[in-house]
């Protein structure tokens, strides 16, 4: 099992790969240009209104969201431990948040058959 | 005797001091992954309740239309204040950027450092200060967002939407106190004697916890802010 | 070995504990009972029942028998070899794995049919009753003949209904366990429960009963519900829909359940009506008649130590003077009498034909003089919360913690028992 | 390498007089210590709830009982809910967590041992301040879980509720400090070799519970959050008159709920899986499938909660959908049964009174199991919800399975906690009481909730065909109580002078059975290297750990930590003084109402007061610098 292995490799666990400077700054521009296109979008009415409009926020904030935690939060290089410390709850958390959306009427599935 | 057993010391090289520890990993960090991981579901309860909630108010004022009141005519403007809180957005994700830089600074802190570059990115106390002053500026901006909300007729008692909303984003304004007061306890350690290399497992788990709350307002600028 | 010994003595004794509980359950009494096919509802549920028990019982014994099994045949004995270090058998786990599975798809496809069967929407023509849940009483309202009654339903056989619920206060749950499955009020939604009373039950009453929790007299919110023939439905319905008669004189006495459909002016001569008399005839009025109520619907609610009244001015009471002296008392803030003009609040129970129910406080208590009496002395003291407060003079009020006096409206027994006359008069 | 074949003689000369005192018991941070007041904490606590189930069953014995009021009756079975859920199995449980799982993965310690004992503070003061109000008759009144609108201020205006919701605010803080707490110590104190799959299944089990509670807990946490605003600070989360949907309250519930009736349940089967293997001198049968079974329960178990909401019109595709989830878990549930069964297959049972138990367990948890599937099916769950027919159902899981289990464990592992054994006839008597009080107490529930009795309710009526079943039901509930007080005082009479225990007196397989019993301060002189699941019983040659005995273990000196120089965590107060802080600060929440300054004042004093000594616990250092 995946904790199993790395017992071996006590020690440097989170040793090779560091992120550096420019893979810092880099980030930081990035997360800056996707908030200031999220938010002229909001602005632009003919994206604003189109039904493209909340799939395309969702994801550009996934983009962000999955940036901090794997640059600024080192996932990409830690352990691989506390990737799953970390995606199994918010896998959870994410169906939780979905369900509750289905059981409030916020989501449905059109089935033909069962209208 | 026919057990083998390993003495102690022989595993003492892991994390610091002489405890042994299965994957050599520091246990402040796998309880500051779970807890970030427990948190994952505390925001989501919230932030799943400010949707359901979304246009379930009987009366105004809205998040994002303006509403007259029937009975006093008076109306109210749309609540939210998109320019203020994209301000504060930048703020918060600009700290993580500099949060990173502190711990690596902190990490490095036994480098030489030749240039004025090196020195000016070795600066742990500038770094930790840039934090904790961009932190506290968001909290400014809350705070400010807040009181205008109030002055505009909107309290956390006013409908379903103040009351998810103030508590929702209150929580995270919370998390950010507390995150400042957590950086500026460090900021304090550093300036009394330094933080070495040794300690970066301290200013990590505290960078975690920083980066955590802002992936976190990530979620609830887009979900609440700009979603309609 | 002396377990061996005692391990068999316990479980014929529990075995025989079981058996005498499974006997007492199949005979005798149940008037609560929910495996009765009184509805196409409940028959459907019950069909799904029927499976899971079947099911159920055959992994009850399946597992328990091999433990007993296990425990008798595995048992220590001396000197016996070490046994062999079993560590699993893939094969077997996969087996009980997929036996499990497959018994659960026997249970699932008739459990998701049923399910859409039952949920789906109701016939347009159903017979509409509102139910509104109050902390602790039921409002029953039939829009089709805009009759508004509390606490006693009345179905007509092979008729759908179709109830929907709401509620104005906390979360209820409709239950009658008799003819279905309960269905909860939920507060800002409405719910809906339909079903059709079968065509060959008996004229009956059964017991409603709120199913969730809703604070101190949860325990007291029960309803009763009458399945009649159409046509005596169609004869409690019209009368139902028209104000009380109420007799200024000696009334023609009335009998509630007369045979034939004979039609009768009842509003002639020796009888006023409180509003206008009805201009066309009318059906005979029915209600269930109270001498062949079942024992089960008869409440043997105790009554508190410590209120009494003086039976004897029940005897002296008027009715007449009990109408003047209610049109001008607290009640009115509460109540309505249709044909009382001084009465419409809608806060408490309807009490336009509350002669005709055969319980008051949502079956708590039989709708008697004495009972009427008692309650309306003290009703929080008889029903632990009840949101109608005491009113007879020198009564303690045990939810508002006050002292009722003459100043505040308090009435003496003489009064009330004036005004039982003529609550009891709202035929 | 070889394994360790059998645990090496020792003695129980463990105890050192510097250990003992009132105070050492206010500091210690030693987990055993900690489990051992866990322990008996839980079982005050099970004894208060017990009574209170004593109480509910006196008045409802015959028909109109006047031995309560309505609203006594009300409060009594919230406080008998909450109190067996919150203050009895889950820190009964928490006591094995303590004691067991750093023994059991070859640890000296939990990763933070302040934590832990902060931990069990915090319950303590937390239960302490939930059960008091029943003796002033203010005590909550709400039903255990609490439903919105009835709980919110509009109808339930008295202080009663304001201790239900602060109450489990405060416990909940406990349970999640001390999930993170073991779930560190899980993943990173285990003994050199102690793979996943090697670790003993009483602690994978508890590993997978502490996955629920970090993940549950949360969720409950901001529905009370929400109940707590509106009550004090008029928000309109549950406010009907806001148009809120009282639904919210039962989802975000359920959400926490059902993942907690798994919290309950699965240390009790991790316990099981120790003692049968033990007692049937076969090892478990299937691990890795128990293992992951166990995992697949505690997942599953976040999706099926609105099982507990057929009745709230959900619409059919809901109503399905959860039917089906709930189901499912009775899948891996039936793994578990068949392949305890399976261990005791051709094995050599002793019949201890830990075994009955255990054996039990798996009877009458079936019992409960088959009644729940049988809620999972909607149609059929119409008429089952809120009858007795759901309270024979979870009784049947709570007492027939995490209770019993929990009995098994604690007579299997008291001679580790205490160096003693329990009494076997004294254990008798209380097994056998106990199955038969059970199942008279609530198998005729099961008939009287499909005859038509609804639950929480304070009287019925005479003539409703279900005098018989309570009356049942009443006189089990005192052939359990006469159960329990033989359990009770076998407990207390084992302690002072029960017959004195080896280090493994039951021939048992994991390494907390190679160390002394008691075991010393430090538990393993040198970390144990583990080299199979089974580390005293060699399976693949013959050898299976024969009991030790005392005389064998006489002349055995264990050293002490110090004369070991193992380096222990220091003892300390903060903990206590921290969670003491935690419950000022809360308990000024209740004058919210009455004396508005007061309340801000006694918060504030309470939040600085804890928040100044986590900070002196933060700058001192564990343990002594060396
Ligand atoms: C220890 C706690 C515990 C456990 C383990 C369970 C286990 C289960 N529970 Fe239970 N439950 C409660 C505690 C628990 N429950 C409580 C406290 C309540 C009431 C709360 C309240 O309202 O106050 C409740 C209520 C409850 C309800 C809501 C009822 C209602 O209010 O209407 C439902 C509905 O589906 C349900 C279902 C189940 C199921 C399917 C399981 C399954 O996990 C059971 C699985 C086990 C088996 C099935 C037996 C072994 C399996 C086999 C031998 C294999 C073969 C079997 C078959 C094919 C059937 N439970
Ligand atoms: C978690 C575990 C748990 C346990 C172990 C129990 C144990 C018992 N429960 Fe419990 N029960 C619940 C959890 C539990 N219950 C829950 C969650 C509810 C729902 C509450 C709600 O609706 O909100 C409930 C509800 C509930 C009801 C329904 C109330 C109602 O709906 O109106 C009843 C009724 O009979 C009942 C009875 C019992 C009995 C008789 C026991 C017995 O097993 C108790 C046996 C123990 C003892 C009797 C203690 C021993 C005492 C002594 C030895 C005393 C001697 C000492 C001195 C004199 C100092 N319980
Ligand atoms: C503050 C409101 C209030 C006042 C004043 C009040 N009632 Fe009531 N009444 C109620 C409520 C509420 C109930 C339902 C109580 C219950 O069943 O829990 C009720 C129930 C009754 C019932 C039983 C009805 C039934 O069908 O079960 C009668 C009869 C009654 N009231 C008569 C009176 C009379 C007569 C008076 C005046 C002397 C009066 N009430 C004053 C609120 C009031
Ligand atoms: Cu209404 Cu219970
Ligand atoms: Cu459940």
């Amino acid at each position: 099992m995946a904790l199993d292995h790395a017992a071996g490799a006590a020690g440097h666990a989170d040793g090779h790969d560091h992120p550096t400077w420019s893979t810092y700054w880099k980030i930081a521009v990035i997360l800056f240009v996707i908030t200031a296109v999220e938010v002229s979008a909001f602005y632009i009415p003919a994206w604003e209104t189109s039904w493209i409009y909340v799939p395309s926020m969702l994801t550009l904030s996934t983009i962000k969201f999955v940036l901090v935690v794997m640059y600024y939060m080192h996932l990409k290089y830690d352990h691989k431990l506390f990737r799953s410390l970390f995606t199994g709850p918010l896998i959870v958390a994410a169906l939780t948040l979905v369900g509750l959306m289905f059981l409030f009427s916020k989501l449905s599935i059109r089935l033909g058959l069962l209208s | 005797m026919t057990a083998t057993t390993i003495p102690a010391a022989e595993h003492a090289d892991a994390g610091h001091g002489h405890h042994y520890t299965t994957l050599g990993l520091d246990n402040r960090k796998i309880a500051i992954w779970t807890f970030i991981g427990s948190e994952c579901m505390l925001f989501a309860s919230l932030i799943s309740t400010y949707l359901i909630y979304k246009g379930r108010s009987i009366k105004g004022p809205f998040p994002h239309e303006p509403w007259t009141d029937p009975v006093t005519n008076t109306v109210y403007p749309a609540i939210l204040d998109i320019p203020v809180t994209s301000a504060s957005t930048f703020v918060l994700l600009m700290s993580s950027f500099a949060m990173v830089l502190a711990l690596a600074a902190v990490q490095n802190k036994e480098l030489p450092k030749h240039t004025m570059g090196e020195k000016i990115l070795g600066s742990s106390k500038l770094w930790l200060w840039v934090t904790c002053l961009m932190g506290t500026a968001f909290l400014g901006f809350q705070a400010f967002e807040f009181t205008a909300f109030i002055r505009e007729g909107l309290t956390i008692r006013t409908n379903l939407f103040g009351s998810s909303f103030f508590t929702l984003t209150g929580f995270h304004g919370a998390h950010v106190a507390v995150g400042v007061c957590w950086l500026f306890s460090l900021l304090a350690i550093d300036y009394k004697r330094g933080l070495r290399p040794a300690d970066a497992t301290n200013v990590d788990i505290a960078a975690l916890y920083w980066h955590f709350v802002d992936v976190i307002w990530i979620v609830i600028f887009t979900l609440v802010y700009l979603i309609k | 070995m002396a377990f061996m010994f005692r391990q068999r003595r316990w479980t014929s004794t529990a075995l025989l504990v079981a058996l005498a509980l499974i006997a007492g359950a199949c005979s005798g009494e149940y008037p609560n009972s929910t495996f009765n096919h009184t509805t196409d509802f409940n028959a459907a549920n019950d069909a799904v029942w029927d499976k899971l028990l079947l099911f159920g019982t055959i992994v009850f014994v399946a597992v328990e028998v091999a433990l007993i099994y296990v425990i008798v045949r595995f048992r220590k004995r001396a000197n016996s070899p070490d046994p062999k270090p079993v560590h699993g058998n893939t094969m077997l786990e996969i087996l009980w794995t997929a036996i499990p599975a497959v018994i659960l798809i026997f249970i699932a496809i008739p459990t998701v049919r049923t399910i859409f069967a039952t949920q789906a929407k109701a016939a347009p023509d159903a017979l509409q009753i509102e139910v509104v849940g109050h902390q602790w009483w039921w409002e029953f309202r039939y829009p089709e003949y805009g009759i508004t009654t509390a606490n006693e339903i009345y179905l007509p056989k092979g008729r759908t209904v179709n109830f929907a619920l709401t509620t104005v206060d906390v979360l209820h749950s409709f239950w009658v366990p008799q003819l279905g499955g309960k269905r909860d009020l939920i507060t800002n939604k409405t719910n809906f429960l339909w079903f059709t009373p079968n065509t060959d039950i008996q004229t009956e009453a059964y017991n409603g009963f709120c199913a969730e929790y809703c604070g101190s007299s949860h325990a007291n919110m029960k309803f009763r519900v009458y399945t009649v023939e159409p046509a005596e439905f169609e004869r409690w319905a019209q009368h139902q829909a028209r104000p009380a008669v109420f007799p200024v004189q000696a009334a023609v006495p009335m009998v509630p359940s007369g045979a034939g459909v004979a039609l009768q002016d009842v509003a002639a001569d020796s009888m006023v009506a409180d509003s206008t008399a009805p201009a066309t005839p009318m059906l005979e009025p029915y209600w269930f008649p109270r001498e062949q109520l079942p024992a089960h619907v008869i409440p043997t609610t105790r009554l508190p130590k410590n209120l009494t009244f003086d039976e004897s001015l029940l005897a002296a009471a008027d009715a007449e003077r009990g109408r003047e002296l209610y049109s001008r008392s607290s009640c009115i803030g509460c109540h309505a009498i249709a044909g009382n003009p001084m009465s419409v609040s809608k806060v408490g129970p309807n009490l336009t034909h509350l002669a005709t129910r055969h319980t008051i406080a949502s079956g708590l208590y039989a709708n008697d003089a004495k009972h009427l009496a008692l309650w309306i002395k003290n009703a929080p003291a008889m029903k632990p919360g009840s949101l109608m407060p005491s009113i007879g003079i020198g009564e303690t009020d045990p939810v508002r913690k006050n002292v009722i006096s003459a100043a505040m409206g308090g009435l003496t027994d003489a009064q009330i028992a004036d005004i039982v006359a003529y609550l009891q008069a709202l035929q | 390498m070889a394994t360790i074949v059998a645990a090496p003689p020792y003695a129980s000369t463990a105890t050192e007089s510097a250990n003992t005192g009132l105070w050492s018991w206010l500091t210690t941070v030693d987990h055993k210590r900690i489990g051992v007041l866990y322990l008996i904490t839980a079982l005050v606590f099970f004894v208060i709830g017990g009574l209170e189930a004593f109480l509910i069953r006196a008045q409802l014995a015959v028909p109109n009982g006047q031995v309560l009021s309505a609203d006594m009756y009300n409060q009594l079975f919230t406080m008998h809910g909450t109190t067996m859920v919150f203050l009895a199995i889950m820190p009964l449980s928490a006591a094995f967590f303590n004691f067991l799982i750093p023994l059991q993965i070859g640890a000296r310690d939990v990763a933070f041992p302040r934590l832990n004992a902060f931990s069990y503070w915090v319950y303590l003061l937390g239960g302490i301040f939930i059960t008091v109000p029943i003796f002033f008759s203010v005590a909550p009144d709400g039903g255990w879980f609490g439903y919105a609108p009835l709980s919110t201020k509009q109808f339930s205006p008295q202080i009663n509720m304001d201790f239900w919701v602060l109450g489990l605010q405060i416990l909940g803080i406990s349970s999640l400090a001390a999930a993170f707490n073991f779930i560190t110590t899980i993943i990173n104190m285990r003994a050199p070799g102690m793979h996943l799959m090697r670790m003993p299944i009483f602690t994978w089990m508890s590993f997978v519970v502490q996955f629920l509670v970090a993940l549950a807990f949360p969720v409950i946490t901001v529905a009370l959050v929400f109940l707590q605003f509106d009550r004090f600070f008029g928000t309109n989360f549950y406010a009907i008159g806001a148009g809120a949907d009282p639904l919210l309250w039962q989802h975000l519930f359920w959400v926490f709920g059902h993942p907690e009736v798994y919290i309950l349940i699965l240390p009790a089967f991790g316990l099981v899986s120790e003692v049968l293997p033990t007692f049937s001198k076969k090892p478990l049968f299937g691990y890795p499938v128990m293992v992951y079974s166990g995992i697949l329960i505690g997942f599953l178990g976040f999706g099926v909660w609105a099982h507990h909401m057929f009745s709230v019109g959900m619409g059919p595709i809901a109503d399905a959908v959860f039917s089906l989830t709930t189901m499912l878990i009775a899948i891996p549930t039936g793994v578990k049964i068949f392949n305890w069964m399976a261990t005791m297959w051709d094995g050599q049972l002793r019949f201890t009174v830990a075994m009955k138990f255990g054996i039990a367990l798996v009877g009458m948890f079936t019992i409960g199991g088959i009644s729940g599937v049988m809620h999972s099916s909607p149609p059929a769950d119409l008429q089952q919800t809120d009858t007795y027919f759901i309270v024979a159902h979870f009784h049947y899981v709570l007492f027939g399975g995490s209770m019993f289990g929990l009995f098994a464990g604690l007579y299997y592992y008291f001679p580790k906690i205490s160096g003693r054994f329990m009494s076997e006839s004294l254990g008798n008597w209380h097994f056998w009481l106990s199955l038969i009080g059970m199942n008279l107490t609530f198998f005729p529930m099961h008939f009287s909730g499909l005859l038509g009795m609804p639950r929480r309710t304070y009287q019925y009526d005479a003539g409703q065909g279900i005098e018989l079943f309570n009356m049942l039901s009443t006189v089990g509930t005192l052939v359990l109580m006469l159960g329990t007080l033989f359990g009770l005082i076998n407990l207390w009479k084992s302690w002072k002078s029960g017959e004195r225990a080896s280090s493994n007196p039951w021939g048992a397989p994991t390494i907390e059975w190679a160390i002394p019993s008691p075991p010393p301060e430090h538990n393993f002189d040198e970390l144990p290297k583990i080299t199979s699941r089974y580390p005293l019983w060699d399976l693949k040659g013959t050898v299976i750990a024969k009991p030790t005995t005392v005389a064998e273990e006489a002349g055995f000196k264990q050293l002490t930590a110090k004369q070991l120089g193992i380096p222990m965590p220091n003892p300390s107060i903060l903990p206590l003084i921290t969670a003491t802080g935690v419950i000022v600060m809360f308990s000024g929440m209740l004058f919210t109402d009455t004396n508005q300054k007061l309340a801000i004042a006694i918060m504030i004093g309470g939040a600085v007061w804890w928040i100044a000594s986590l900070y002196s616990w933060l700058l001192t250092p564990l343990e002594d610098a060396h």
